[in-house]
């Protein structure tokens, strides 16, 4: 048995009679008695915290796939970066940590500045000058992108490149079961999209990515093309770290940046909390979802901070609202300030580097292998796919026991029958952050020489 | 020698020592200075020439702040010196739930055992999470008495409109097309906006004087075009739907689904439970019953729950216990899809089952107790000064009103609230629920003690004589916090969201 | 029903809401409520009585405070809001050398590998922690110019009291009574503390009109019965004592040795050596010159490095390489014996080896190198303002002087000091040392940005201006702060040292 | 090569020319050039951070001794109590952790405020009414009492239990050697002090130890009949969880107590830092050594909390003061207070109790094991000696293997020939602690009984 109530009994008795009641279940009389549970919940007695504390060690014993175990070559969307120790210390500052969402900005400065820079430095790698103040993950930023393309165009078709992350990709597809929105998947040959194959005219939104999820560089000119062609929006789903060193999306042309901002602090986590970037050109400001913050002043002329256009939040717009997002990652986007803040210009153009160094590094010396097979020839940043004479699963499994997770096969990401994969089954992806060393991908090199045969 | 930087040692913008306002980050930045540290790899260093066809490479550099590590400490906590939180002092902001976070839960998440795990890892090499997840889930169906749950959604909205899919693919495998979802005029705004964006109409429908749905008039809108109904209970104004068998029948009857917006879950745990009422489908903000911190607007999760009859059409993949003991992910048979781009926030989710296992049952139960305990407590407490809303007993929140001030002392709830956070208290939640004039919503939760209870209904009892004597004094509250009443609508005409935009 | 107890929940003590007081934690308990929980053991549930007679079992209850959790987090981080850190500005106190303390460092000492081991563990056990010790052990020495080291000594005077145990040793080994230590009259005043302890009595010698030991007075109470001198290079005045070399031989001509008072260490690291310069004993305050955080008034760690002669006195056990190359505790052949409960504020001695090892040799050098660049440029830009005590080239440190302040306008070193923390800096240190009138002693540190210095600068010019024109502004300052300026004197007349002396 | 530096090398150079200097050698330019290194220091080059955790990592894993590794078994002064987390969040906040002591009373209420209800605590535990801010750990605390009772008498002549901890002992003794004082051990027999064993006459202070290291409990009327008689100080060491239930030092009638506060939030630590608990009577209170806050007001007549009684600090009092502390544990007085108000009088009641609940049912299957017999009969609190058959290191060796960090030998901590016991080779000392299961003790149990063979 255990809580963190503050109430002694004598102090629950004394508010009970200052109600006229005498027991605690007297306050839900008005409850029809019928529904009430007279046996209580069916589940097991309060622990205290050092006992809850084996139960989850357990847990974390029973997971084999954590770093400290296994040398990370995964990606696909969630990456294995440094997060210094400063950059976890201050972004677990308690304020920041249990303050709600900032609607007094009297006492939210801390938070509403905090995320001013955020959109800042967004605003700055997306290359567009509106982002707002994060959303739930790269997949659903997606989804509310493409909202707004529907809604700023009046159409439902959207073109999206079968390079989008697949998890993206179904992420898009769900939504569209409430919006109505039509899906039309342009299909990938070698490696990078074929925009030929498919019809785009009458498209409100046309989704390209930068990389692409099997690793590889399209050149955009030719979507932002048929996107300015058919007077759809261009939505560009990118890689944030890329910006370090590549065209940002508003270089590009984009009329809307969405990207997964797990790599500025925030650790794997199994998938999440994760972090929505969204950035958009100013004619799409009202149809901004989430929030956003601007600058203002306070009754002394003092500089300030608060959320703004809010009369385009769902909280008053109700119906009408064009997004229904409310809380939001806020903790995550705190924590990206201060990555990015940490890195700075040079810092984070160094790690961008190295990447794409490593993966480099790494990707000539495996297409060299016996049993491995390049997938496209086209560039890549920091990750890439290849062909396995394997199953890339069986390549996998057998990578764990010298230690590595050596990646991701394309098949858990897109099943095995995408359509933009000759085989998924046997395409391995493979990811080299600014982490790894030479060693790490000599010695990882050595062991998928075996794992492939 | 340019000194136009503004120095990160200088603490003035620090509360502690006054209040001037703090530089950004991008005022401190100085060219050529940095934190950051890269480790050694020994990676040969081909140049970015090499790397990649320059019609990709970026020919500018994209700024960011150059600042040293001591002055990227400083800045952002003196930031966190000027932001109120849950740790600095009661939070009563009602549909918030904002309750004590257990520190014991951060530090369960902060275990590398769950947070450095790849989500794109075979379900072989993550039995661990997996197993955390369908023990969670199991947890939560117990809770709202419901059958199966999906863990993905990332928030209560993000659960609703989950929910409003799952309605639609229900209906949809029926071959039952239909048409509206009926919400209460009291409901939370992201109600309506996730009905829209479910692909359905809102009806609304005005609650009655007691403050509860009106039944005649919840039966006048049924009908067979109607998908279902979505419905907090306790409702936005505190108060628990006593016809809440009566609603689900009615809905029910005519083919509909109830939909139950958890955000007030807090307020019932182990003493009722919404399959117990009829409900078929449910979310969780698990940031509020679960205690999982709000992190200044999210993290949060918002799982949802459903009856037997729609699990079949849960987002996926799930983690699922096979018949041999270990666990692996599986797509249910007519799934709508992935709502999240992985698995869920899985490390609130982990928060929130660690807050569940210290409590067991009976702890929840206890939760509900003294959440409602307090609510009302300060309800009548409050009695004479701001009456509520609606006379009768409420559950953890009630709903109170300054009408009164307004017309006697043209001061509003807002200025009352304002001036509260000068007297060491958060605002409550103003004008919400809409149907309420001049609202103040207090939330004050389970883990407020008596005496700040106490506390705070006498700086009301303060405030409610300033309004009268000196209505001025309020009107111009805060003073004394950071920044002083901010300039909302200016910020609004004069749209300055970067410092980018500030510079032009 | 009684409300004594005062609210945890009311934040109106944190500053961002104003400055009233925070109640004690006594002031918020009320008895029955609680924190604690303990895991679920199953050990037999024995009486007291039946585990202790009587005669041993307190009849009373001690009684502790009774807050929930909630309360205990909100009253110890509100108290945290009225504490100034260098976490949250500059903080140039002279002396201290309060740097930026790298979060890296506390992530090493928050590493169970290091901290969850006993230290009563065999060293078959903690060969980790030995090496560690070891290593550290090496790097001191070669900082100093040392040859070996004991790493147990607690603080800066924990150290300089064991130093002067080791001198005893070794003249006594020699069967040589020596009666007396030398030491500056500007020396900190735990130097003549400790040499009393070490059973030596003071001579003290003043320094001369450049600030710098009189060599000439020195030789003249140089004789056959002084034991030592203790000194600090750079001294407490931030100058370097250039006859260093001089100074040295004269004392080892008498058979005394020389102690380095190692507070000053930050500004010739990497330069010049401890050792190279004549010293026989040294003492290092790894929580100055390390940069281990000063936790408000302490742990720190204060290891003595001895030239070889004195190895075999040093306190033990001591970590040590075997030849097989494995560690284990060694006693010192002629150790003077423990001078710690274990082996030293070990967490405190990972923290300084993990910044020892970033830095490496060429980082060090910089540490000394802009750590002196700052306190230059600041006696420099403030020499209009606040001349300099002595007229020349500083190292890390400079000691200016308010004098003429306090004859021109009452306003003392002291009252420029509390002002200028409304202005957003610590107070430096003041009146320290003794020899110079209204001593304002600044000590950037290195890591300070340039604009943080010029901004500082800037307040003192400001705060001149101020003593001129309302110099009752100054006398009165602080007044932003979370309490103005403090009774000390009433403190001390009516002393309250507990909450129980409070409240009789 | 790495550094936390901010001047970029402009300002650098900006700096030198405004100090009419050109490099940075300059600055040192007064140094006789004979003294500086001209190759620097003989040392690795600098390392970034994750390279440094590298090398730490190498000196954990050598760590066998871990919690993680051993069940602990082992006390003797360093006790494996429960910290939760919320004790060392609020313990590493870094107002706290990056304070200065509190010199300016006016930036410092949150430490001041926070020692004020140290003191208060460990007053109350102690029994006395002046507890000092805190000492370094319980060793050194002890030499500041001795100091304090010869300053007190004007004598030199020290009477200290054998069970007084050897450590303690033996740090009394290096201390001594300046101070001239002369040390009287009082042997133990039957495992407690034999006080009519040694001439008492002439003595500064009587020093007895609540419980022993040895873990018994003696009745302490015996050594304070001797100090009132020889108008010797009473010093008390004692251990302040045993203060949850057992008798305080002020109610031995103590005039000075001293402890090891470790176990109030603490983590091990490999020793240090660790918290040295001061305690006294007010007739000491001119001697006290370190610091003490006292509560007074504000200009405005606000409660706030000063450093005070300044006048007998060793910054002033120089060569006249009777302690030379000035950095001391304020960050684990801090967090004791923290632990303790966590606790809460209940809490310390509950622990105290579950130490000797698990501390009896472990003795009671131990000395009935085979090679196991009693060292002594008297009572114990929450750790006991006992003789093994085998020698001690023998058979903690042998519990290694099972899991254990069984314990301590009594050599180890008092060399194989303290006078105090028959043969310290041979026996070991055992602590239970409120964290130990009785699966753990039962465990543990049957692994001694085949260790002690
Ligand atoms: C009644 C109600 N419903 C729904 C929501 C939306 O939840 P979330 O903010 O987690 O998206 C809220 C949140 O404030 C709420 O109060
Ligand atoms: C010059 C000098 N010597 C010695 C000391 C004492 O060091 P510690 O406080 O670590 O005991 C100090 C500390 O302020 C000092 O400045």
């Amino acid at each position: 048995m255990a809580d963190y109530l503050p109430h002694t009994s004598e102090e629950v008795v004394d508010m009970l009679d200052f109600l006229g009641l005498s027991t605690l279940d007297d306050l839900f009389a008005h409850v029809p008695a019928a529904l009430r549970l007279s046996q209580g919940l069916d589940m097991t007695p309060g622990l205290s915290e050092p006992d809850v504390a084996n139960i989850f060690a357990e847990y974390t014993s029973a997971n084999e796939a954590t770093l400290a175990k296994l040398v990370c070559f995964a990606g696909a969307g969630a990456y294995d970066h440094e997060v210094p120790a400063v950059v976890k210390m201050l972004g677990s500052r308690s304020e920041f940590v249990t303050a709600y969402t900032p609607y007094q900005p009297e006492v939210a400065q801390g938070i509403l500045q905090a995320i001013f820079e955020y959109q800042t430095m967004i605003s700055r790698l997306s290359g567009l000058p509106i982002a707002n103040a994060s959303l739930y993950d790269g997949a659903t930023a997606l989804v509310e992108a493409v909202n707004m393309a529907a809604g700023s165009t009046g159409r439902s078709k959207l073109v999206i490149s079968a390079g989008v992350h697949p998890h993206w990709r179904e992420t898009v597809r769900t939504f569209a079961q409430g919006t109505g929105h039509e899906l039309v998947i342009a299909p990938l040959v070698n490696g990078i999209t074929n925009w030929s194959a498919v019809d785009t005219s009458g498209a409100a939104a046309i989704v390209a990515t930068y990389p692409n999820y099997l690793g590889f560089l399209e050149d955009l000119s030719a979507p932002k093309s048929l996107a300015t062609e058919n007077e759809a929006l261009f939505i560009v789903c990118g890689d944030p770290v890329a910006a370090g060193i590549l065209k940002t999306a508003g270089q590009w042309g984009a009329d809307i940046y969405v990207g997964e901002g797990q790599p500025f602090g925030t650790a794997l986590s199994f998938g999440g909390p994760y972090l929505g970037l969204f950035a958009c050109t100013e004619a799409q400001i009202r149809r901004l979802p989430g929030r956003l913050v601007g600058e203002t002043v306070d009754t002394e002329g003092r500089r300030a901070f608060v959320t703004t256009l809010r009369a385009r939040e769902q909280d008053i717009r109700r119906e009408k609202a064009t997004s229904n997002v409310c809380t939001n990652q806020t903790l995550m986007a705190v924590t990206a300030a201060i990555q990015l803040s940490y890195l700075g210009t040079h810092g984070l153009r160094d790690v961008a580097t190295r990447c794409a160094q490593g993966a480099r590094y790494a990707y000539e010396q495996i297409v060299a292998l016996d049993g491995v097979s390049a997938v496209s020839d086209q560039p890549f940043f920091r990750e890439f796919a290849v062909s396995t004479a394997q199953p890339a699963d069986v390549v996998l499994e057998r990578l764990v026991v010298d230690g590595f997770l050596g990646g991701l096969s394309a098949n858990s990401l897109a099943g095995a029958t995408d359509s933009s994969l000759a085989d998924p089954t046997h395409t391995l992806l493979i990811t080299v952050t600014e982490k790894r060393t030479k060693i790490e991908i000599d010695t990882y090199v050595a062991a998928l020489a075996k794992a492939v045969k | 020698m340019t000194l136009k930087a503004q120095p990160g040692g200088r603490a003035s913008s620090a509360p502690l020592l006054g209040n001037g306002t703090e530089p950004t980050i991008f005022e401190m930045s100085v060219a050529g200075r940095s934190s950051h540290q890269l480790r050694t790899t020994h990676v040969p260093a081909m140049t970015l020439e090499e790397l990649v066809p320059s019609a990709h490479l970026n020919p500018d550099v994209v700024p960011l702040a150059e600042v040293s590590e001591r002055d990227l400490v400083a800045h952002f906590t003196r930031l966190s010196h000027r932001q109120f939180a849950v740790d600095l002092g009661a939070y009563p902001l009602g549909s918030c739930t904002m309750k004590y976070n257990p520190k014991f839960c951060d530090s369960v998440a902060a275990d590398p055992g769950l947070n450095s795990v790849h989500p794109g890892a075979p379900a072989a090499l993550t039995q661990g999470w997996l197993r955390l997840m369908v023990d969670l889930e199991e947890k939560l169906c117990e809770v709202t008495g419901m059958a199966a749950a999906t863990l993905q959604p990332s928030a209560g909205a993000a659960g609703e409109l989950t929910g409003l899919l799952l309605m639609r693919a229900y209906h949809e495998a029926r071959g039952d097309v239909r048409r509206r979802v009926i919400i209460p005029d009291s409901a939370h705004g992201t109600n309506p906006a996730s009905v829209t964006l479910g692909g359905y109409e809102v009806t609304t429908i005005p609650s009655d004087e007691r403050g509860l749905v009106d039944l005649d008039a919840l039966k006048k809108v049924l009908g067979p075009d109607v998908a279902g109904i979505m419905l907090t209970n306790p409702n936005t104004v505190g108060l628990f739907e006593e016809e809440i068998t009566e609603i689900a029948a009615a809905v029910h009857e005519v083919g509909g689904l109830l939909y139950y917006d958890g955000a007030n879950l807090n307020a019932i745990l182990g003493v009722v439970r919404p399959g117990d009422m009829g409900f078929d489908i449910v979310h969780m903000n698990l940031h509020k019953t679960f205690a999982t911190p709000h992190g200044g607007g999210g993290p949060g999760a918002g799982p949802v729950a459903v009856a037997a009859r729609l699990a079949e059409y849960l987002p996926g993949p799930k983690a699922t216990k096979l018949a041999d003991g270990t666990f692996d992910w599986v797509q249910p048979a007519n799934s709508i899809g992935r709502v999240h781009g992985w698995h869920g926030n899985a490390m609130v989710l982990a928060r929130a089952l660690a807050y569940i296992d210290v409590h067991g049952g009976d702890g929840l139960t206890r939760v509900a107790q003294h959440a409602v305990l307090n609510a009302n407590w300060l309800r009548h407490r409050l009695r004479e000064v701001l009456p509520a809303a609606f006379d009768r007993p409420c559950m953890h929140e009630c709903v109170l009103t300054a009408s009164a001030f307004k017309q006697q002392h043209s001061v509003k709830a807002l200025d009352l609230a304002k001036r509260l956070m000068e007297k060491g208290f958060h605002a409550p939640t103003v004008y919400f629920p809409l149907i309420v004039d001049e609202a103040l919503m207090f939330e004050p939760t389970e883990t407020e003690s008596l005496q700040t209870l106490e506390a705070m209904a006498q700086a009301l009892e303060e405030i409610a004589v300033e309004a009268a004597a000196t209505p001025e004094l309020v009107r111009n509250a805060p003073t004394a916090t950071p920044v002083s009443r901010v300039d909302e609508a200016r910020a609004a005409r004069q749209l300055i969201p970067t410092e980018d935009a500030a510079q032009r």
